[in-house]
């Protein structure tokens, strides 16, 4: 893990060996929430933080065959997961070494690692789902 | 609120115009639209100017007010909107409730667009989104509805194809259309991949172009025609961006049509032709779905059916569609609810259908959240 | 039309806001203003957001529905609006047609804009336009009006000066304005030139602000509020170009304020406090005659009376106008209507004037042809 | 005169030693225009190029004093003159070199040159007017 780049975008997930997303919970209304938003939405109310599960299946995928903004890999495949545990569908990244085991409905694990830049051009880490299992775990 | 009806309308073919500036494209369809209408400049109570990029890509601003200048209108209010791809059908409901409302007595809405620009890149929802930054640019947000309707419904990619190649049937028939020539199937699918299964055949081009009218109440509108075009129903709604979003099914297109079709007294089958907004071939499919022209998961097999073609049961993007003639933006609505004046009017030449008495504009706008952000269903009758 | 009333608002300090996107500037004005309303986002029927730059500074569109995002607000229609300088004002004429003419009951206005921003430059008319090509930029727009009415006349470069020290003066007391230390006649003259006779503080500076407010239909305002504000006359016009153009007069204020007092049925006699573009300080001088707050070319003379100080007969610019805020296009004109509610609602603080009931707002934006593109004045009233 | 360099606008004027500016007037109500409208705005018909008269009055003006776009002089002014034959007010760049003797009411004549840059960074022919009589003519 490279721990000397910045994340794609500040506070969203925390990396490491079991990285995890930071999501919120409205404690007004137990809705949860991806990314965190400024307000609960319904009760106009402060939000928490909560790491969400590093677990889904995935909803539906697709892969861009072009040029890539932010110097993401030529293919690369995205994709909604579902984090049933929190009863969220998250919009992701998908692992570019497995584009071709990708399938509905498939069991997904939360990965945070060097790849494309951020805004600036700089090189940064990004959260990714992918079909493998263990890993860095 | 009033009725209201639309009198005039002039329109630019879509596609290269680089020797023309925004400015004189949309001085051009805001003279063609006067000269329809039969009106002066000074009888125009209010000017809406549709645009997208124009800020981005130029740098300009307030541009309708030079664009109206142009063609005389001056001193009257003049907006300038923005709503992404329903950039003009947003300026058409902002007119539409100016004169429904009493407060004027007649408006021209006027949509215009340059993108034929080198190096334009992939739309995308602005760079301070986590969706961008995580790689989400239009493309892949189709091609995962796309995917997602095949493993659900069984559509084929066979069939999204034909969306493209019935929609060039057309637009071989339309002169303003950018794209002319046939094509086919096999010619749809082998073309360069964009985005699976999207070809590049499978996602519209960009243009250039322009688009205005003029709308008037109706109790004053005999006095300009003896063809005044009823608006019968104008909805403009957001995304309800619920989650989980459901990626299979456009719920904004179901809520914008049924209250259009409220307003308007009327339901799909009462329909004679439909412009809907076919950025990509998967895009018209879910449209007939959210429209009501064909059940939930249908809409492969109804395309195959032939029912949206001319002569079948509700033809869809007599045009050519957006994948025949490009996307200029700003002119996009604009332009559809013109192709269903000339088709209430009796003046669609070898796209006619028959009799045509009642005509729906579609037209949906940037994603977030899995959803849209903004959706229009314009519904206008004879 | 129905009488429309205001019902919340909430506001940033105008400054540098450096750390906070434009999504965030607008979502927290607007979750303030639906809290101040004492209303839910669900109640709100439609949203109007203002904005000038962030098309062409950082490529972002359809913002608002991201900004009504935040709060909340989603499925109603939302629309982008720009109209330079009066972007917000624009905004709130439309929503205030919106609830006038029964389309909505409760609306949203809302402007934001992010202008601290490396190297931002001159404002311009656009690259395309031979003015600009020809050496026109804003502040020489405002430059050869004030020689103009300093030569016909008989105004001195210390009245200009007067109202940037006035305008201070009220800054002092309004902790939401940028700049808020007390300046002299002297300081003002002495700033480096930027245009003859216009200093470095003689003009507005930049600043990132947001300002959002709730219009409710007045006939259901008293379930939410004991203060309701009426929008007493709401008017937006665009410039009528004449040629000659008359630079020491603007015919666009006096258009568009004689259309307000007259929807209000009152004149400048009954006005409490006026908020006006005071982009740079002729502006202001030539407001107070557009607007009817003195005789054509008494500007100069009316400022060193103080009339328009606190506790003169005619307030003008008591938040400190934009020559001490800034001026975050897109807020501008939201937060001058915003000034207005306070006082009239009595919550003005040190800068209350006692018993004020009646209060215009005016905004003015982007020069053509020696004329305005866009002129708004509204009339709020207790 | 630089006959190699493009003007800031196409069709605006005539270069050569006794310039002219390149206005239009409308068959049908005899207005005029300056720069050339692309149909008449009252009668919305065809209109047609004149030639403008190349001396006028000055009827306000202004200095700049900060940096200025498309590398234009430090100090420059600009100023609406009063074409008088033609009834009509135009926008024009002054005489750099005479800033220091304009006045309103002043007597100025319309000259072309090479000012500054174009929209494309490149040098380019401006028109300009100045309150010195005679010169190239
Ligand atoms: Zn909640
Ligand atoms: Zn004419």
């Amino acid at each position: 893990m490279n721990n000397d780049l910045k994340p794609v975008m500040e506070g969203i997930f925390e990396a490491g060996p079991s990285p995890q997303l930071i999501g919120a919970i409205c404690p007004e209304c137990q809705q949860k929430f991806f990314p965190k938003p400024m307000v609960c939405p319904q009760c106009l109310g402060e939000v928490q933080d909560i790491k969400l599960s590093p677990v889904g299946k995935l909803y539906t995928y697709a892969i861009l065959r072009t040029k890539a903004m932010y110097k993401l890999p030529q293919p690369y495949a995205v994709g909604w997961v579902d984090l049933e545990a929190d009863g969220l569908r998250i919009f992701t990244l998908l692992d570019p070494e497995k584009i071709e085991d990708l399938d509905f409905g498939k069991k997904v694990f939360l990965r945070v690692g060097p790849i494309g830049v951020d805004n600036n051009g700089e090189a940064c880490l990004r959260y990714y789902f992918t079909t493998q299992d263990g890993g860095d775990k | 609120m009033r009725p209201v009806d639309i009198i005039g309308v002039g329109i630019t073919n879509f596609g290269k115009h680089i020797e023309k500036s925004l400015v004189e494209l949309g001085g051009k369809v805001a003279v063609e639209a006067l000269k329809d209408a039969g009106v002066k400049p000074s009888q125009i109570n209010a000017g809406f100017f549709a645009n997208m990029q124009a800020g981005s890509l130029f740098s300009d601003f307030t541009i309708g007010q030079n664009v109206f200048y142009q063609a005389g209108i001056n001193s009257v209010p003049v907006f300038n909107v923005e709503n992404a791809c329903t950039s003009g059908s947003s300026a058409f409901n902002l007119a539409w409730m100016g004169v429904a409302s009493g407060a004027y007595d007649m408006a021209m809405v006027l949509g215009a667009e340059k993108l034929i620009i080198p190096n334009l890149g992939l739309m995308q929802a602005g760079t301070s989104e986590l969706d961008t930054l995580e790689g989400m640019v239009v493309p892949n947000a189709f091609a995962m509805r796309a995917n997602l309707h095949m493993a659900t419904y069984g559509t084929t990619k066979e069939q999204l194809a034909m969306v493209s190649v019935k929609n060039r049937r057309h637009a071989s028939m339309n002169p303003l259309a950018q794209f002319r020539n046939p094509i086919t199937v096999e010619e749809v699918l082998n073309a360069p991949m964009i985005a699976d299964p999207l070809t590049r055949l499978s996602c519209c081009p960009n243009a250039d172009g322009a688009a205005a009218l003029v709308l008037c109440a109706s109790e004053l509108s005999g006095r300009y025609t003896s063809k005044p075009i009823r608006v019968a129903g104008s909805v403009l709604v957001s995304g309800s961006y619920k989650n989980p979003c459901n990626l299979a099914q456009w719920e904004a297109d179901k809520r914008a049509s049924s209250i259009a079709y409220e307003m308007a007294g009327l339901g799909p089958e009462d329909l004679d032709a439909v412009e809907c907004h076919d950025a990509f071939t998967i895009s018209e499919i879910l449209h007939y779905e959210g429209l009501g022209l064909c059940p939930e998961g249908e809409g492969g097999r109804f395309i195959e059916s032939g029912a949206t073609t001319l002569g079948g049961k509700i033809p869809v993007n007599l045009s050519g569609g957006l994948l025949s003639k490009g996307h200029p933006l700003g002119a996009t609505a604009v332009a559809q609810i013109i192709e269903g004046v000339r088709q209430l009017r009796g003046e669609a030449g070898s796209l006619q259908v028959d009799g045509a008495k009642v005509f729906m504009a579609e037209c949906m706008g940037a994603d977030k959240a899995g959803d849209v952000k903004t959706c229009s269903v314009n519904i206008i009758t004879k």
